[in-house]
């Protein structure tokens, strides 16, 4: 059964330096408190993995706790560039940055692959694209028909971060809305960290709801808005304007170093961090 | 198309040109940006059964406003149903269930292959862009492909400098030697014009020119050799209810994605 | 968009001789209405496929309607054989009956390469069993790790017939509880029809319930209590002792014949059926 | 274990022997019939937080009566979760989650390998039976394996007539060569005693007989050679809690099962 932990002793056990590390969500439900505490923590040659790397990752690699990136899709969604990925990738800053690039289905595939324990997945993809120089896929034959598929390594993270909207306390999670390859993503992993909205006594779940029992999960932590400026759907909708703000910020090294310092490595929590800015309504 | 509005912008006519190739009660796979505006026009006009799918699992969606980001909260209330992103992806897109796929792009050739990786090299590049998300699976699943960017000669290349998304490849029956399933790039929309490929050669050709537009300008904002069809048609202007439907939707929007923070 | 039918329609439209047809069901919501349907349209040669075919398909073996059979556990769940199936395969009565065997996973996954439009899927599977030689599985090697998998071929139905608790007046189709492998085998096929327990208005389903849109299906049909003796979660029990009785009807040839003559044959439809075994509640 | 009862039958001594294999909290996947009765009676005594998985995608499942079928309402009604069967298959039991898989058998031979599909030649059957299920993915994924079956002479056989699942395969560390990622069967409980693999040979050795049952009726009633241990213990009787526990639950089955039609 997850032990309910606090978030400082859930990463410091569950992340350490050199890890694979994939905090997922696809725009809805990112796990920026725990990002935070990681940057908090100065986790440093991470791996870095996820569909849709957005101004989390931004944040971490920014602040030189990633090595390498692994990735389909990286960009501030509806804004533009990531300006701390594309200054690691172009320029070395703060350190060279290594990526292994996909196509979503391909990660897709491969989050599924490493959930069932297989080496790899197959999908009709990569063929045709300039990726395939660039990626892991290989290709295979199909062993009926004798046509080509690409076949792409499973990922297998040490540990995967989610947010999710609540637990019991019995640790069995609870998520609803966009999912993602978050369920995929956990039961890929060794170990594994949820942070929740809010602790239950009882999830009063549908049929057939998105549950994670806490017997497969390494930990579970309550954190409050724990998913700013993301969102978790029924509880409060995605900041939009944050991320059109996060533009200004991360444009220039010296804004984006200031910002972290003061909002991050400057609060000893989250919850300091949202009171910061204002966000009263996360106590 | 009887009531025309007094005076439209370039993007506007892009976006009321892309939502007019909609067929109503096609499911379509959705691009965020200028594709989504397109889709959801097309929607909230004269395809009022058009199945919105965006990448995110959201099926059957039906915004009030655009999304910011591919997975905003709206997508998800208003949808038919929500899937997790490996079925979205093998079952629904890769498996073929998918009419129509609405791609915007970075960069473009002439075969309609597209770009939305890097500019410059690979390993040092000039502008690292997103990179390929769903779209090679769009590009390759979807039973045809719309392609909707402005017109520019950065934009409209002789080569890309990184191919995200096999178009029509090499030109001719190239791409059956892929064994895609669906047939690529249809159209192409631009702010310009509409461009369509050839039926043999698979080289895109400008079919349509927006009021206003010269041909001429078309060819000069267009990086390779333009090829333009003998018979090129104007295209009809935005009627004023295209255009108010539209500005209703980006006021709608605008005001929802500022509200906060 | 999927045209709410008649059943006795949407089987003369959908089901044709010698097609291969998925009814699928794990226990729950299994499609008797549809297959007592295809019993009285005398529908020939069919191949059929489920991974645990039950009494429904011991009566379409014993009324002749089947060529092959490809499943992965047949028996009368908790109660003992299936002495229809027993026939066909250890006495050829009515007819020979061609059968190719699986493991449920293999099933599962060749279900999920299906509805993926994939040629087939791999697993951890089949290795070290007899099955082996009596299947159409075959080993790949893993392009990374060289580890060997087996590969089954996707199926592909002509048409797959499912059940569920209920559709909207767009068709749109919403099911709970076990669910088993209807969705994949739904989304794998070229035809598909769904019984539901009743057309509602709105679904007004929960976040990420299973639902199928109407635009995938062919047709949908209002058929209540059309699951019995299995069940509708939300609506009535699994009939256990239906299953035990059937047990006994079917053990000979004669008695099976005289009960379907009476209860299939000659009843117009599953309605006067359900009438007939005096369950009034269906009217 | 201080009451014992008066009286109890075989059967019922069988599922208090294989009910106390099950360590409490282990995550075990059920089959359906004498596992589901031994795994629900831990469950409901010494181990009330085993987490109890049947094939149909019912995850944490504790039923009030035990099912008929492996899908019945009961187990989805007190389930934690319920998931389709390709994710039970592929997330959950192929993916590595589970401790301990818990199989009935028609026959077994010395190394623990099952048939659950046909008496006689397969392309002539004596006798047809349902087939393979999910017992290969089982017994080849899960952390360990129990099995439970009643003892005779054509139930344990030095040639099974199909091998459904492996088990130690052709004996000594013969199915490391097969990569299962389980450790394979740890003991067989049958009506007379439990028989476990030698930690070398992997041969089934008879370790324990139940009370009143001697080792040679053991022998008798298996179809190999059977290897007794030097130490053969006496399975301690069945507790006047267990046994009324497990009375109690099958008459509640009963009388659910008879319920209907």
């Amino acid at each position: 059964m997850a032990k309910i932990h606090s978030l400082q002793e859930a990463i410091r056990e569950n992340v350490h330096d050199g890890d694979t590390v994939a905090l997922e969500g696809f725009t809805h439900l990112i796990p920026y408190a725990a990002g935070h505490e990681i940057i908090r923590q100065k986790r440093r040659d991470l791996t870095l993995i996820r569909m849709t790397p957005d101004v989390l990752y931004d944040q971490m690699i920014g602040m030189g706790c990633v090595k390498k990136l692994k990735f389909s899709w990286g960009g501030n969604p509806g804004v533009g560039s990531l300006h701390r990925l594309r200054d690691a990738v172009e320029k070395a800053w703060p350190q060279p940055l290594e990526i292994e690039e996909h196509e979503h289905a391909g990660m897709a595939v491969a989050y599924a692959a490493g959930a069932s324990h297989l080496p790899f997945g197959i999908l009709r993809g990569y063929l045709g694209t300039d990726l395939l120089q660039h990626t892991t896929a290989k290709f295979i034959d199909c062993p009926f028909t004798g046509e080509k598929l690409a076949a792409v390594p499973a990922i297998r993270p040490d540990v995967t971060i989610i947010h999710a909207q609540k637990a019991d306390r019995g640790g069995n999670v609870l998520l609803w809305g966009i999912v993602g390859a978050q369920k995929e993503a956990i039961m890929a992993a060794t170990r594994s960290i949820v942070t929740v909205e809010e602790i239950v006594d009882k999830l009063d779940a549908p049929a057939n709801s998105i549950i994670l029992p806490g017997w497969i999960l390494s930990a579970v932590v309550p954190v409050k808005h724990g998913a700013f400026p993301s969102y978790a759907h029924g509880y409060y909708a995605r900041n939009n304007a944050f991320y059109k703000q996060w533009d200004g910020i991360s444009k220039e090294r010296e804004s984006f170093l200031a910002w972290m310092e003061k909002h991050v490595m400057n609060t000893k929590d989250f919850d300091e961090y949202l009171q910061l800015l204002g966000m009263g309504g996360a106590q | 198309m009887a009531n025309t509005a007094e005076s439209y912008t370039s993007d506007e006519m892009m976006t009321v040109a892309a939502a007019r190739m909609l067929k109503n009660g096609t499911s379509c796979f959705v691009g965020i940006g200028l594709p989504s505006a397109a889709a959801n026009l097309a929607r909230l006009t004269h395809a009022p059964d058009t199945i919105l799918i965006y990448e995110s699992g959201t099926i059957g969606t039906k915004p009030n406003v655009l999304p910011l980001s591919i997975g905003d909260g709206e997508l998800a209330e208003t949808a038919d149903t929500v899937v997790g992103i490996v079925e979205i992806f093998n079952y629904w897109l890769m498996g073929g269930k998918i009419g129509l796929g609405f791609l915007g792009a970075a960069q473009i050739d002439k075969f309609a292959n597209i770009n939305s990786t890097v500019i410059g090299p690979y390993g040092k590049p000039k502008v690292r862009l997103p990179g390929a998300g769903g779209a090679p699976a769009i590009a390759a699943s979807c039973g045809e492909v719309l392609i909707t960017l402005r017109h520019s000669p950065k934009a409209f290349v002789e080569k890309i400098d990184f191919r995200t998304s096999g178009g029509h490849m090499e030109g001719g029956d190239s791409r059956q030697k892929y064994r895609f399933p669906g047939k690529g790039p249809t159209a192409v929309i631009t702010d310009l014009g509409v461009l369509t490929p050839d039926p043999v050669s698979k080289e895109l050709i400008l079919t349509s020119v927006h009021p206003g537009v010269t041909t001429e300008q078309v060819v000069a904002a267009t990086g390779w050799k333009l090829q333009v069809a003998a018979d090129v048609k104007t295209t009809p202007e935005p009627t004023a209810l295209e255009l108010q439907v539209l500005r209703d939707l980006n006021e709608r929007t605008a005001k929802a994605h500022a509200g906060q923070a």
